[in-house]
């Protein structure tokens, strides 16, 4: 088949998932967070609701769209294209299953961070270009969120790397088959700090609770996207639960085996793979809205000294510490 | 009385001096004298240190300012009387006591005097324009004046556009050097305390367009204001360099409705003032009257006023917590609460038959007694809050982040709490161990046994621990109650329409936010000739206010939860 | 062409293609009544004073500095992870050594006060 | 240009296509988080708690007039706050609603004789629901909410009658 249409195809099938996973998040989180405060959520429009996000949505893209005077018109429209393209790229390296990957490249981790530091620019431009006093404040406190996680991030993945041997999303999962200690899957989750570290990294990162800076409704009012109506406003937002689940599927990924199910070969696991990384994702998600229903926001800069005085020392000792353990597995049993 | 005799003639200030009963004593003194004496009184072994309340009596020839102290040392009331005409200048006093710096604007514009010596002296309430409105000459409307006014036109666009905003109306603050060109006699103050000065630099024109400073508004909507109290913030990247508390926005006119009302229906604005502890603020109106009217009050009724009053600021301690919360970030306390106060409410609603405007208690009694039902759902709701409360002193108060982010954040001292005249919480968390429901017992307090929890830091923490606790306390005293509810008649008999004599009476409670007081004037007809509401949430606000500079945005928002405002307080 | 230039293309133009469809859809779709009361800038409902583009002191200027540092030399780390399993004990001392210096710079940057917000 | 530009206002396809709309927006109000005074406890902060939860009938807060789509007027506006109340009216995109709760955004209230007090906050803004009551329950907000979303389903009738009297 012509690469072109096997391109646009996949295109399409990206672009469908982010969709679908913004509608089912939204309702989700509204559903999740209801029911950690002792409410129900979404209960009147469809069965228990289920149809809230897409009336949110209709009702979003018949919204009038208002471009205030004094906003930079051509800034204002673009923002919403940087914050959008790079979350749905990042859907491109995600391994859903043995062969569903979009593309499956030997840089797949590293494409994923590259992508992903995009986002924050995108989000610098549309705080910057409301010409809004809290939009900017917002969009000057996602520059410190990208300073605080990135380093951090990184070198809490590097563990990873160093046990698979690989960048590539898909052999990181491979290298994660099988069992050792007789019944314990083969995951790298067992390396609980990097998993700990990376997990409080990718908070800030997706801009959650207690990390939710940028858009910290009791400070800044609605953060960045103060002066964005009807669609625009819906694209951020939907660009925002995306990266939600982007990082939660690279969690999965890299941590807890992607799509294959544990004590079974993965062989065995060809058509439900997709599903099963789709719930392991899921249940991250879970334990990310739970925390976002929970805990108090950080001030900015306590996440600055968390990022550089807690997490990056942390991490650095982590992967010297990951190294020895690995040399001394090796000279122990020999190379894997 | 004979000790404020003697320092005011020490001082050299000609004064009369009376003890009125329900006021303590009363000099007055002539205004040219009035900071001479107040400082004399301030110096002297008297150690009037505490300024309760600021305000004007319009007597129908002149203004009376009266400045009501308090000496904790000698644990006296002291009322200091000043006569000023119409139109004449006020001088400021808030270099003696910071705790008139907004009382002080607020007088002036609503008595027409001139402030001099302030150094923010703007409308405090109302916009330019607005006549003085607690002056005798302004009577309230009629029925068929309002009527005109009701069906009057308002062009929307004729609305000034520009109105409260910071273009309009913002002078050159000045720092107003302390009674420079009103009195040679320097002023030692006791300690430098944090003066809020307004914003540092008056933005305008030129001069902000190539500044690197943003001027921000904050309210009057916004998520975390509580209402409609809006923050001028001058900001230095996110740090607050200077900030000035506007309000006015729900300013309503309770003190001057108030004399066009009965004795019996005063509570109906009451309610809408303090309007999450109504209770409190109908207790202060009645004790007051009662002071006045010399009406003896049922031992039940008192009963009843002091369990509807715990179980009033259990609620209102709720709508705080909640929002504190809120303000940090945290959702959860939200709504673990607020399914508490659901319960209260029903319990209150079943009592008094309202949810939240009770107008319950009134002068005499209260208006019913308690129902079965609500006796069995008050037993009911206290076993589960006796949980509820752990958990949210878990979920909140021993978060780390929660910690971090209160922790040595807006500390008063015990000086600057009692010199910008914090009550209630505020200042108990700074140190001070002063609670009327101990020190000054009112209904049935005296019998009833309670802790008065003090909590020493005096930051963000400190308040909240204090307010935490003081629900707990709430609850013991609320089966105290119900306990010992005595026998007998819920209100004392008084007249359908009360004519009290004419006279002058103080009544104060501890209100959630601190001391709630009354003070009332009456001529001897069916309304009051005045009634002024302390509001506690006035002075916590300017308290906060001066502690704005230094702090980053997110420290603001949890400094201004922390001091527990209702803006219908605080504007009235 | 190969296919991950392809497929790299055709995300980045058919992601904004996508954006752009749908802000046209919303546009052609919903009411419009401009007003220039409606076009001005929101700020808790009174008039802003003064523009937001001001020179805003970022309290983690420094931090900023530091990042860049520190971004760059983390990346170096990875084509030395991927190939650690494979080799012995040499290439750990390898990164003992890397890492030392870069724990050497952190600290010194603390020990100066750098990791502070100003 | 938008649709009825296009087609003309009173063309079937721009009623069918709004009516369908309708049904979103009628399911989705969210409202701007704007208390002002006693009523936004009642109609904001219990209506969003445990035992009211709006939040069932898609009725969410938003703290950005840009992104609200009815305004809760919930208390005593006075000529300091009428200003802002109409900016922050003019600022919400179309289409928007607005509710009026209580006696005092109703009538002035209790406070009506006082001069400083808008009697009514009809007189600023165009006002959809008035729901009375001093405070309103949140039930009454509940139902305020209903009428509101009949208003927005009857506004389809409204549209087909005023076609109806135009092609006359």
């Amino acid at each position: 088949m012509n690469a072109w249409l096997i391109a646009v195809l996949r295109f399409l099938a990206a672009l469908g998932l982010m969709l679908f996973n913004g509608v089912v998040m939204i309702y989700m989180l509204r559903k999740v967070l209801a029911r950690l405060h002792v409410r129900l959520g979404p209960m009147d429009n469809g069965p228990h609701g289920m149809f809230q996000t897409v009336f949110d949505v209709l009702k979003l893209l018949t919204k009038e769209d208002v471009t205030p005077r004094a906003v930079d018109k051509a800034l204002f429209f673009l923002a919403p294209v940087i914050v959008f393209v790079p979350s749905l790229m990042a859907y491109m390296v995600l391994p859903f299953s043995r062969t569903w990957v979009i593309l499956d490249v030997p840089y797949g981790l590293l494409f994923y961070f590259a992508v992903m530091s995009v986002v924050p620019l995108g989000i610098l431009a549309a705080g910057w270009a409301s010409n809004n006093k809290w939009s900017f404040i917002g969009a000057m406190r996602i520059v410190g969120q990208q300073v605080t996680y990135e380093v951090p991030m990184l070198l809490a993945a590097l563990p990873v790397v160093m046990m698979a041997g690989s960048m590539s999303l898909s052999d990181i999962v491979r290298a994660q088959s099988g069992t050792f200690l007789w019944i314990l899957p083969r995951w790298f989750a067992f390396n609980v700090p990097a998993l700990v570290l990376f997990f409080i990294a990718g908070l800030i990162e997706s801009g959650q609770t207690p990390f939710d800076l940028a858009e910290a409704e009791s400070e800044l009012v609605a953060g960045f996207s103060t002066e964005y109506s009807a669609m625009k406003f819906g694209l951020l937002y939907l660009a925002e639960f995306s990266n939600v689940f982007l990082f939660s599927a690279l969690t999965v990924t890299l941590f807890f085996g992607g799509w294959q199910v544990p004590w079974v070969s993965a062989d065995h696991v060809q058509w439900v793979a997709p599903i099963v990384f789709m719930v392991k994702t899921y249940i991250g998600i879970f334990f990310i809205f739970a925390i976002r229903g929970t805990l108090p926001r950080i001030r900015v800069d306590q996440m600055l000294a968390t990022g550089w005085k807690v997490l990056l020392p942390a991490a650095l000792a982590w992967v010297m510490v990951t190294g020895f353990v690995i040399k001394v597995g090796q000279a122990l049993v020999g190379p894997r | 009385m004979t000790v404020a005799r003697g320092v005011l003639e020490r001082a050299a200030v000609a004064a009369s001096i009376e003890t009125v009963e329900s006021l303590g004593a009363v000099c007055r003194v002539s205004s040219s004298d009035a900071r001479k004496a107040l400082v004399a009184l301030r110096d002297s072994d008297l150690a009037v240190g505490f300024l309760v309340d600021l305000f004007g009596i319009d007597t129908g020839e002149a203004v009376d300012i009266v400045y009501h102290l308090r000496s904790f040392a000698r644990d006296e009331e002291l009322v200091v009387k000043v006569e000023h005409g119409y139109g004449s200048t006020l001088e400021s006093v808030w270099d003696i006591f910071p705790a008139a710096l907004m009382p002080e604007r607020e007088t002036a514009e609503l008595f027409g005097l001139e402030l001099a010596g302030h150094p923010n002296p703007k409308r405090l309430l109302t916009t330019d324009g607005c006549p003085p409105y607690l002056r005798k000459s302004l009577v309230v409307r009629s029925a068929e004046e309002v009527r005109d006014r009701a069906s009057q036109h308002v062009d929307a666009t004729s609305l000034d556009r520009t109105a409260g905003s910071l273009a309009g109306g913002f002078a050159e603050p000045g720092v107003a050097e302390p009674g420079a060109s009103l009195d040679a006699t320097p002023i030692p103050a006791p300690k430098p305390l944090p003066v809020p000065r307004g914003l540092k630099r008056a933005p305008s024109g030129v001069d902000i367009e190539n500044s690197d400073r943003l001027v921000l508004n904050m309210g009057p909507q916004h998520p975390s204001t509580h209402g409609v109290l809006r923050l001028i913030l001058e900001l230095d990247g996110e740090e607050i360099v200077s900030g000035e508390a506007v309000i006015g926005y729900l300013h309503r006119g309770i003190e001057k409705l108030a004399e066009s009302r009965r004795y019996s229906a005063v509570g109906t604005l009451l309610d809408r003032g303090d309007y999450v502890s109504g209770i409190h603020a109908e207790l202060a109106f009645a004790l007051a009257t009662e002071k006045i009217a010399g009406i003896e009050v049922p031992r039940r009724a008192n009963y009843l006023r002091c369990l509807l009053g715990e179980l009033n600021r259990i609620a209102s301690h709720i709508t705080w917590y909640g929002p504190m919360g809120l303000d940090s970030g945290a959702m959860g306390p939200f709504l673990y609460t607020f399914r508490d106060r659901e319960t209260i409410l029903d319990i209150l609603e079943d009592i008094t038959g309202q949810r939240m405007m009770f107008n319950y208690v009134r002068p005499g009694g209260v208006v019913n007694d308690i129902t079965t039902t609500a006796e069995a759902k008050i037993r009911a709701f206290l076993d589960e809050f006796a949980v509820h409360v752990d958990e949210n002193d878990e979920l909140l108060m021993g978060n780390e982040i929660f910690q971090a982010r209160t922790q040595g954040i807006g500390v008063f001292d015990r000086e600057t709490a009692l010199g910008f005249g914090l009550t209630g919480a505020c200042l108990r968390g700074s140190g001070v161990d002063w609670d009327i429901r101990r020190d000054r017992p009112y209904a049935a307090y005296d019998e009833l046994e309670f802790d008065v929890p003090v909590a020493e830091e005096g930051d963000v923490y400190a308040r909240c621990a204090v307010r935490l606790e003081e629900m707990r306390q709430s609850a013991r005293m609320i089966r105290q109650c119900i306990e010992g509810l005595p026998e007998g008649e819920h209100t004392a008999k008084v007249a359908k329409v009360l004519r009290p004599p004419a006279g002058e009476a103080y009544g104060a409670v501890e209100s959630p936010r601190g001391e709630l007081g009354v003070h009332l004037v009456s001529d001897g007809t069916d309304s009051p000739y005045r009634m002024r509401y302390r509001p506690p949430a006035l002075y916590a606000l300017q308290a906060g206010e001066a502690m704005l500079p230094g702090l980053l945005i997110a420290d603001a928002v949890v400094l201004m939860g922390s001091m527990d405002l209702i803006l219908g307080e605080v504007d009235r | 062409m190969p296919y991950d230039r392809i497929i790299l293309l055709v995300f980045v133009v058919l992601g904004a293609a996508f954006v752009v469809v749908t802000l046209t859809t919303s546009w052609l779709l919903s009411p419009k009544k401009p007003s220039a009361e409606k076009a001005e800038t929101y700020e808790c409902g009174v008039e802003p004073v003064g523009p937001p583009w001001v020179q805003f002191r970022a309290g983690y200027y420094v931090y900023a500095l530091l990042f860049v540092i520190f971004d760059i030399e983390t990346v170096f780390l990875y084509p030395w992870a991927l190939v650690y399993g494979a080799r012995g004990w040499f290439i750990f001392a390898e990164m003992i050594v890397f890492v030392v210096i870069l724990v050497a710079g952190l600290a010194y940057a603390w020990k100066e006060g750098a990791l502070s917000w100003r | 240009m938008a649709l009825d530009k296009l087609t003309g206002e009173h063309s079937a396809i721009f009623i069918r296509s709004e009516q369908l709309f309708d049904v979103a927006r009628r399911k989705s109000l969210w409202y701007m988080a704007f208390g002002i005074a006693c009523c936004a406890i009642e109609g904001l902060m219990h209506a969003s708690g445990p035992k009211f939860d709006f939040d069932r009938m898609g009725v969410f807060f938003r703290a950005s007039p840009r992104q609200a789509d009815v305004m809760i007027v919930a208390g005593t506006v006075n000529w300091k706050m009428a200003s802002t109340v109409r900016r922050l009216y003019d600022e919400m995109p179309e289409p928007k609603w607005v509710v009026a709760m209580g006696a005092c955004a109703c009538s002035g209230g209790p406070f009506r004789e006082y001069p400083n007090v808008v009697m009514g906050v009809d007189k600023v803004v165009p006002v959809d629901v008035y729901i009375p009551g001093c405070p309103p329950r949140p039930e009454s907000v509940q139902y305020g909410f209903i009428t509101l979303m009949d208003k927005i389903k009857a506004q389809t009738g409204e549209r087909l009658a005023a076609a109806r009297h135009d092609g006359r």
